[in-house]
């Protein structure tokens, strides 16, 4: 009994030793964490040229957020070992947002007075882009999001950049290949209830109305979603000869495979929520075979930029890139075409961006940018032959990639 | 279109009750919400995947994943849950299971990586057309799946020594104690049994959406919960019942209604309007109401 | 401290002005409770008049606890209903009728473990006076709950303890300290359950003195024990309960030595044995 | 400088949101996993004030606490038929639904959220981050001020005894069922004037900003702090406020350490840093020689 209750009493201390512990432990982080922020700022900054950037790399959407900062890295890589921009050095200050806004204001301020960047890149969703922007647009520093496509986030003020081209342009286009290339009768809709989804459907909508193509009233699910049998049979019932899915990755797989394990003889059309060979193709497997996307990757595209960036990204991080990836490195793409042109200062930058004409990206070829700074850019379309995304078609039409500007 | 649904449905719930069962036997002892239930839901589907990859046989990935999740669940209750567990103070084991649940997502993170891994396993049953109702492979394996283990949970809860030690501490810890029943044994048994069929459940779902990443034990975390409680806790058969119900009312509601409400807020506006009615639960276990 | 027309305020020391009438302060007319298919209480009759020391009593099981939790509110009876001073009260939640007057102390001391001894008077003094919502948000008041709370501890003899949290007590200072708060209601009738159980000799002798001397201050008392030699000491009538019905009532000295109550307590083909 | 700012207010508006849920989980020992509904509520009722009717932050602040006070009261009202597990569940229901509400309803701006929210103006001076950060933590010392008061007012002494007996509590007259439901709609009522004040500071909402996983932030403040202490809810709030930005160097495990320090203090010292009986609050007592009840 006795070595009970002394080894009791032993536990006892060692509970006390472990929380003094824990809270000297806490201390001590706050302090390191204090002293880490203001050591960067001793470094000289003579030589290097700092780039911003945000993305969910850990939380919900750890997936999306690390193959941007992946892409962002290696081009940053690839221009600092062929010498960087005439002589100066380039450095991305990355910060993981993980998908929450109050993080990305705090991290907007801090880029913003602490870092001294030049210019920033956001890897992340709409939700963060959106509360960092203002800031941004205050502290007079252009800000190119990869791919987010809220409409608020061009509109914020002229600083900011939208780099894939917004949920309407990318909605229209899916339905003027719905009409032309699927000739479709009877369009269903199945969406996910988030501003990606909303913003795309109202797109696809009012083209389909110019089209006097016939849709049927969407159908919404939400971010999470994994069954989907009782709506598809729904669909299934409702008689449509094409379905427009934009989605993401994770629930447009299941989409899709439910599409088929109900035999469900319907055209699926995706956007570029669908256009990641990870988180889509190995999951949808054979089921993804004659899925037609719209999307801004055209990975079939003979242009040397294209193949370069897909060969480097894939012996580098031993995947596919995704669309995520590939708008994240244009948006940084155009920022360092921006330094080289114009000068790295930010008004510099923002001018070169806003003034960049017919860039061949890995996004496709730029046109340029609005009076608010949407990007107008052709929508590429890609359909799944035996697992694999090839070239279907490529939206040109003025009428039909100029975004609105109201 | 109604038969379509209704398989759709019992397919849903038969998923769901597997969950919800692997949290009942750990609530039906402990009276402890185990968010980190969801966690062997996912530590499962990692392992069956692991498994599968190397033997390419699911039977393997099922064992590897099963063996895995026991023996996890085990720790969790002797170095976690059993000095935690307050039965006057249920938060302190509530906030145990949710910081549990974030590491192991994070962990499952940073081992895999956060891309989606597939999990092709070859199913047993292939694609029934009975009369213009289809059941696809994977929803009669799972049907199948969960046929079984409820018959297995019925015998072992009735027929075995420790499965009737179970019902016994969940009624009453002290009076089983004081009967001479081993209540560590069974502590043992209720979690190692809990997060084994998580596990299955997780393996299951990954196989059926040959998708696993590391959060997709989020929305069944909670989902569970609703349904746990709607079934009355502690209570096996109000727990499947629970979860056939919410399968058949997301069914009918996704179907029918084509609506957006999210389907965990369903399931728990479901749960409010009944608590109301019945605080405690569908299928009363006990007084766990006022 | 003092109240508005200068008497000093303190617990009433006379007996209610009402004279001692015979009419009956507790009426429990036929209750009968159903758990389920058991039958707690089937028909259960008797009245307490206003000064007496009434003892319910019974074997383990008859029900005793059964009838006080349904006099105190606890349950609701499934037929029949008690009366307080002429009003009915099974229907109203328990703290309605605590505030009616009726207070109650419990088998198994219930004290608040990590607050003061004071602290738990003042919780049920402040009940009593701070009765409208809003007052109990203002400090001003405390100090007259904390005067009344500290009359009642050192009523009980714990004023010494006031400053311990209740937690570190003993079961004899506990179970006084229910009993301060029970009398800070200022209550007319007085619900005890099983107040000794568990104590020393000694702490029973104090027990029972101390509920003399709270009766003679017109308190009328209703004292749940299965002890019957406690029963027998305290009480001027005893009410003999046995598998849910009322089976005796009457004189302590009469009601112990009738046969039924016997055959109650010791069963059937016992020969006269004296009860404990 | 703006940095700190917003690091201030965002911090103050989280300690705002933990000291709101002291007094219903902390004070009351109702267990309330779905805090950040209310938190919502006030916000959203803030910002469609604003947006669709042009009111001020001013009166949007009462509008916001009015807002989630009756929801509060609401839940008040369901928390006295329900138990402990059975409670916890339905507020995490409640955040549930009502998030999923925000992202259904039209009025409420639907999945594209409510943006153009103005920023205060005072006497012509538009807020900015030094502004918000003066405004969140004179709040913060409002409610700081409050809590204590409430502690000290006979109010707190009941509710305490609630929490710790029930049964005891209603037989000594106390209608616990009233003293329930004050408790949710105080609660609720700050948690919606932390959400008017998260409105205005970030321009837009959407309802994913008021999540379930910002629920189980604000319950981990408490319960780390140490629930029914004000000091340390407040020292909770802070800590778990900053840790975002402080562990950023360590940014790939952060969720890991959030996580871990969750189980270690459970684990070791359930009552907290500073709560009934923690390690830390004896330390303090032996020192003050004082007995720190309540405080």
């Amino acid at each position: 009994m006795l070595l009970k209750k002394r080894f009791k009493r032993g536990w006892q201390k060692v509970k006390k030793l472990v929380l003094v512990v824990a809270t000297l432990f806490v201390m001590a982080l706050l302090i390191t964490g204090c002293a880490s922020k203001g050591g960067n700022q001793a470094q000289t900054q003579a030589k290097t040229i700092k780039i911003g950037f945000f993305a969910p790399e850990t939380g919900s959407e750890a997936a999306d957020g690390t193959s941007a900062y992946n892409s962002a890295k290696l081009l940053i890589d690839q221009v600092n070992s062929s010498g960087g921009i005439n002589g100066a050095q380039l450095e991305l200050v990355n910060y993981d947002d993980q998908l929450d806004t109050k993080q990305a204001v705090s991290i907007a301020q801090k880029l913003t007075t602490k870092d001294g960047v030049v210019a920033v890149v956001s890897g992340s969703y709409s939700g963060p882009t959106r509360a960092a922007a203002p800031i941004f647009q205050q502290a007079k520093i252009p800000m190119i999001a990869g791919y987010a496509v809220h409409p608020d986030i061009p509109r914020t003020g002229d600083y900011i950049f939208q780099q894939s081209f917004s949920g309407v342009v990318e909605g229209a286009a899916a339905a003027q290949v719905a009409k032309d290339k699927l000739n479709a009768k009877n369009v269903a809709i199945l969406a996910i209830n988030n501003d990606f989804g909303k913003t795309l459907v109202q797109g696809f909508q009012q083209q389909a109305a110019k089209l006097g193509l016939k849709v049927q009233d969407p159908n919404w699910f939400n971010f999470g979603d994994t069954e989907f049998t009782p709506v598809l049979t729904k669909i299934k019932d409702s008689g449509a000869d094409v379905v427009f899915v934009p989605a993401y990755a994770a629930e447009g797989s299941q989409i899709i495979r439910r599409i088929h394990d109900l035999g469900l003889k319907i055209q699926p059309l995706g956007t570029e929520g669908l256009d990641s060979t990870t988180q889509f193709l190995e999951v949808a497997g054979q089921y993804a075979d004659g899925l037609v996307i719209v999307t801004n990757l055209n990975r079939d595209s003979d242009q040397q930029v294209v193949k370069d960036y897909v060969k480097a990204y894939k012996d580098k991080y031993g995947h596919d890139p995704d669309m995520v990836g590939a708008s994240t490195y244009d948006g940084l793409y155009v920022v360092i075409n921006a330094i080289k042109k114009n000068g790295a200062t930010p008004d510099q930058i923002r001018n070169g961006i806003a003034a960049t004409k017919n860039f061949q990206a890995v996004t496709g070829v730029i046109q340029g940018y609005d009076a608010i700074n949407q990007v107008i850019k052709p929508v590429q379309v890609q359909q799944v032959k035996n697992g694999v995304f090839k070239y279907f078609a490529e939206i040109t039409d003025p009428a039909i990639i100029t975004p609105p500007t109201k | 279109m109604f038969l379509q649904q209704l398989v759709n449905g019992i397919t849903i719930g038969s998923l769901y009750s597997l969950v919800a069962l692997g949290l009942t036997m750990v609530y039906g002892i402990m009276r402890v919400l185990d968010i980190a239930n969801a966690g062997a839901y996912v530590l499962g589907a990692y392992l069956g995947v692991w498994g599968y990859t190397h033997t390419h046989s699911l039977p393997v990935a099922l064992l590897a994943g099963v063996i895995g999740a026991a023996l996890v669940g085990y720790l969790f209750q002797r170095l976690i849950y059993t000095p935690v567990n307050r039965p006057d103070d249920p938060i302190v084991p509530l906030i145990a299971s949710i910081g549990l649940f974030i590491v192991m997502e994070d962990l499952f993170r940073l081992i895999a990586g956060p891309w989606t891994l597939t999990f092709p396993a070859r199913l047993p049953f292939q694609r029934l057309a009975l009369g213009g109702v289809i059941v696809t492979g994977s929803q009669l394996t799972i049907l199948a799946t969960a046929a079984v283990l409820f018959l297995l949970l019925w015998l072992v809860l009735n027929k075995t020594k420790i499965g009737l030690g179970w019902q016994a501490t969940a009624q009453d810890t002290e009076t089983s104690m004081a009967m001479g029943i081993n209540t560590r044994a069974v502590l043992a048994f209720a979690f190692g049994m809990g997060y084994a069929f998580s596990a299955i459940a997780g393996i299951l779902v990954a196989v059926h959406h040959n998708a696993v990443f590391p959060t997709m034990g989020d929305i069944p975390s909670y989902k569970m919960l609703a349904i746990v409680v709607l079934g009355g806790l502690g209570n096996p058969l109000g727990a499947i019942l629970a979860s056939m119900l919410i399968g058949l009312l997301e069914a009918f509601v996704g179907g029918y209604v084509g609506s957006s409400i999210p389907t965990d807020a369903l399931a728990f506006m479901a749960l409010i309007v009944i608590l109301l009615v019945r605080p405690q639960g569908l299928f009363t276990s006990g007084g766990a109401a006022k | 401290m003092v109240d508005k027309a200068g008497r000093p305020e303190q617990l009433p020391d006379s007996l209610p002005n009402e004279a001692t009438t015979t009419e009956a302060i507790l009426r429990v007319d036929h209750v009968t409770i159903h758990f389920g298919g058991l039958t707690a209480l089937s028909g259960v009759d008797f009245q307490v008049r206003r000064g007496e020391i009434c003892g319910l009593v019974g074997p383990n099981g008859a029900g005793k606890t059964t009838l006080f939790n349904v006099v105190c509110g606890v349950y609701r009876p499934s037929a029949g209903a008690v009366y307080f001073r002429g009003q009915a009260i099974s229907g109203l939640p328990v703290h309605r009728i605590a505030r009616q007057g009726i207070a109650r102390t419990f088998q198994v001391v219930k004290p608040i473990p990590h607050m003061t001894c004071l602290e738990n008077v003042m919780v049920a003094a402040g009940a009593h006076l701070l009765a409208r919502t809003w007052t109990p948000f203002t400090t001003r008041d405390k100090r007259r709950v904390e005067s009344r709370a500290l009359e009642a501890l050192d009523r009980l003899g714990l004023a010494g303890e006031a400053h311990l949290p209740a937690g570190q007590l003993n079961l004899g200072y506990l179970r006084r300290l229910e009993l301060a708060r029970a009398i800070l209601l200022n209550p007319s009738l007085l619900l005890l359950d099983e107040p000794v159980a568990g104590l020393g000799y000694d702490a029973v002798e104090e027990f029972i003195a101390l509920i003399r001397s709270l009766h003679r201050t017109g308190l009328t008392v209703l004292l749940v024990e299965h002890n019957t030699g406690v029963a027998e000491a305290l009480c001027n009538r005893l009410l003999v309960l046995d598998q849910g019905r009322l089976i005796a009532q009457g004189h302590p000295d009469q009601v112990l030595s009738d046969p039924v109550v016997i055959e109650a307590y010791l069963g059937k083909d016992d020969q006269h044995a004296p009860i404990p | 400088m703006n940095y700190w700012m917003v690091l201030l207010t965002t911090v103050g508006i989280w300690v705002l949101l933990a000291l709101s849920l002291n007094i219903i989980t902390g004070e009351t020992g109702q267990p309330n996993i779905g805090h950040a509904a209310f938190f919502g509520i006030g916000a959203y009722a803030a910002a469609v004030a604003g947006t669709r009717y042009g009111v001020s932050f001013w009166g949007a602040l009462v509008i916001a606490m009015l807002a989630s006070a009756a929801i509060g009261g609401l839940l008040g009202l369901v928390s006295i038929r329900l138990r402990n597990d059975f409670l916890a569940i339905t507020t995490i229901g409640l955040n549930f639904v009502v998030v999923a509400v925000f992202q259904t309803v039209p009025y409420f701006g639907g999945a594209m959220g409510i943006g153009g929210i103005k920023p205060p103006q005072l006497g012509g001076l538009s807020f900015g981050p030094l502004e918000f950060a003066i405004v969140s933590w004179v709040l913060v010392g409002l409610v700081v001020l409050l809590s204590y008061h409430l502690q000290r007012a006979w109010f707190g002494y009941a509710l305490r005894a609630i929490r710790d007996d029930e049964a005891a509590v209603e037989a000594m007259g106390i209608n616990v069922r009233r003293y329930k439901v004050l408790a949710f709609i105080i609660g609720a009522a700050l948690a919606g004037l932390a959400g008017c004040v998260y409105a205005h500071f970030m321009t837009f909402i959407s309802s994913t900003d008021f999540s379930f996983n910002v629920s189980v932030t604000i319950l981990s403040m408490v319960v780390l702090g140490g629930r029914g202490s004000v000091l340390g809810v407040l020292l909770g709030g802070v800590l778990l406020g900053i840790a975002p930005e402080v562990f950023r160097f360590i940014s790939n495990f952060r969720l890991l350490v959030f996580g871990g320090i969750l189980v270690l203090v459970m684990r070791f010292s359930p009552s907290g840093l500073l709560g009934q009986g923690s390690w830390l609050r004896e330390r303090f007592a032996r020192l003050r020689g004082a007995d720190l009840h309540g405080g």
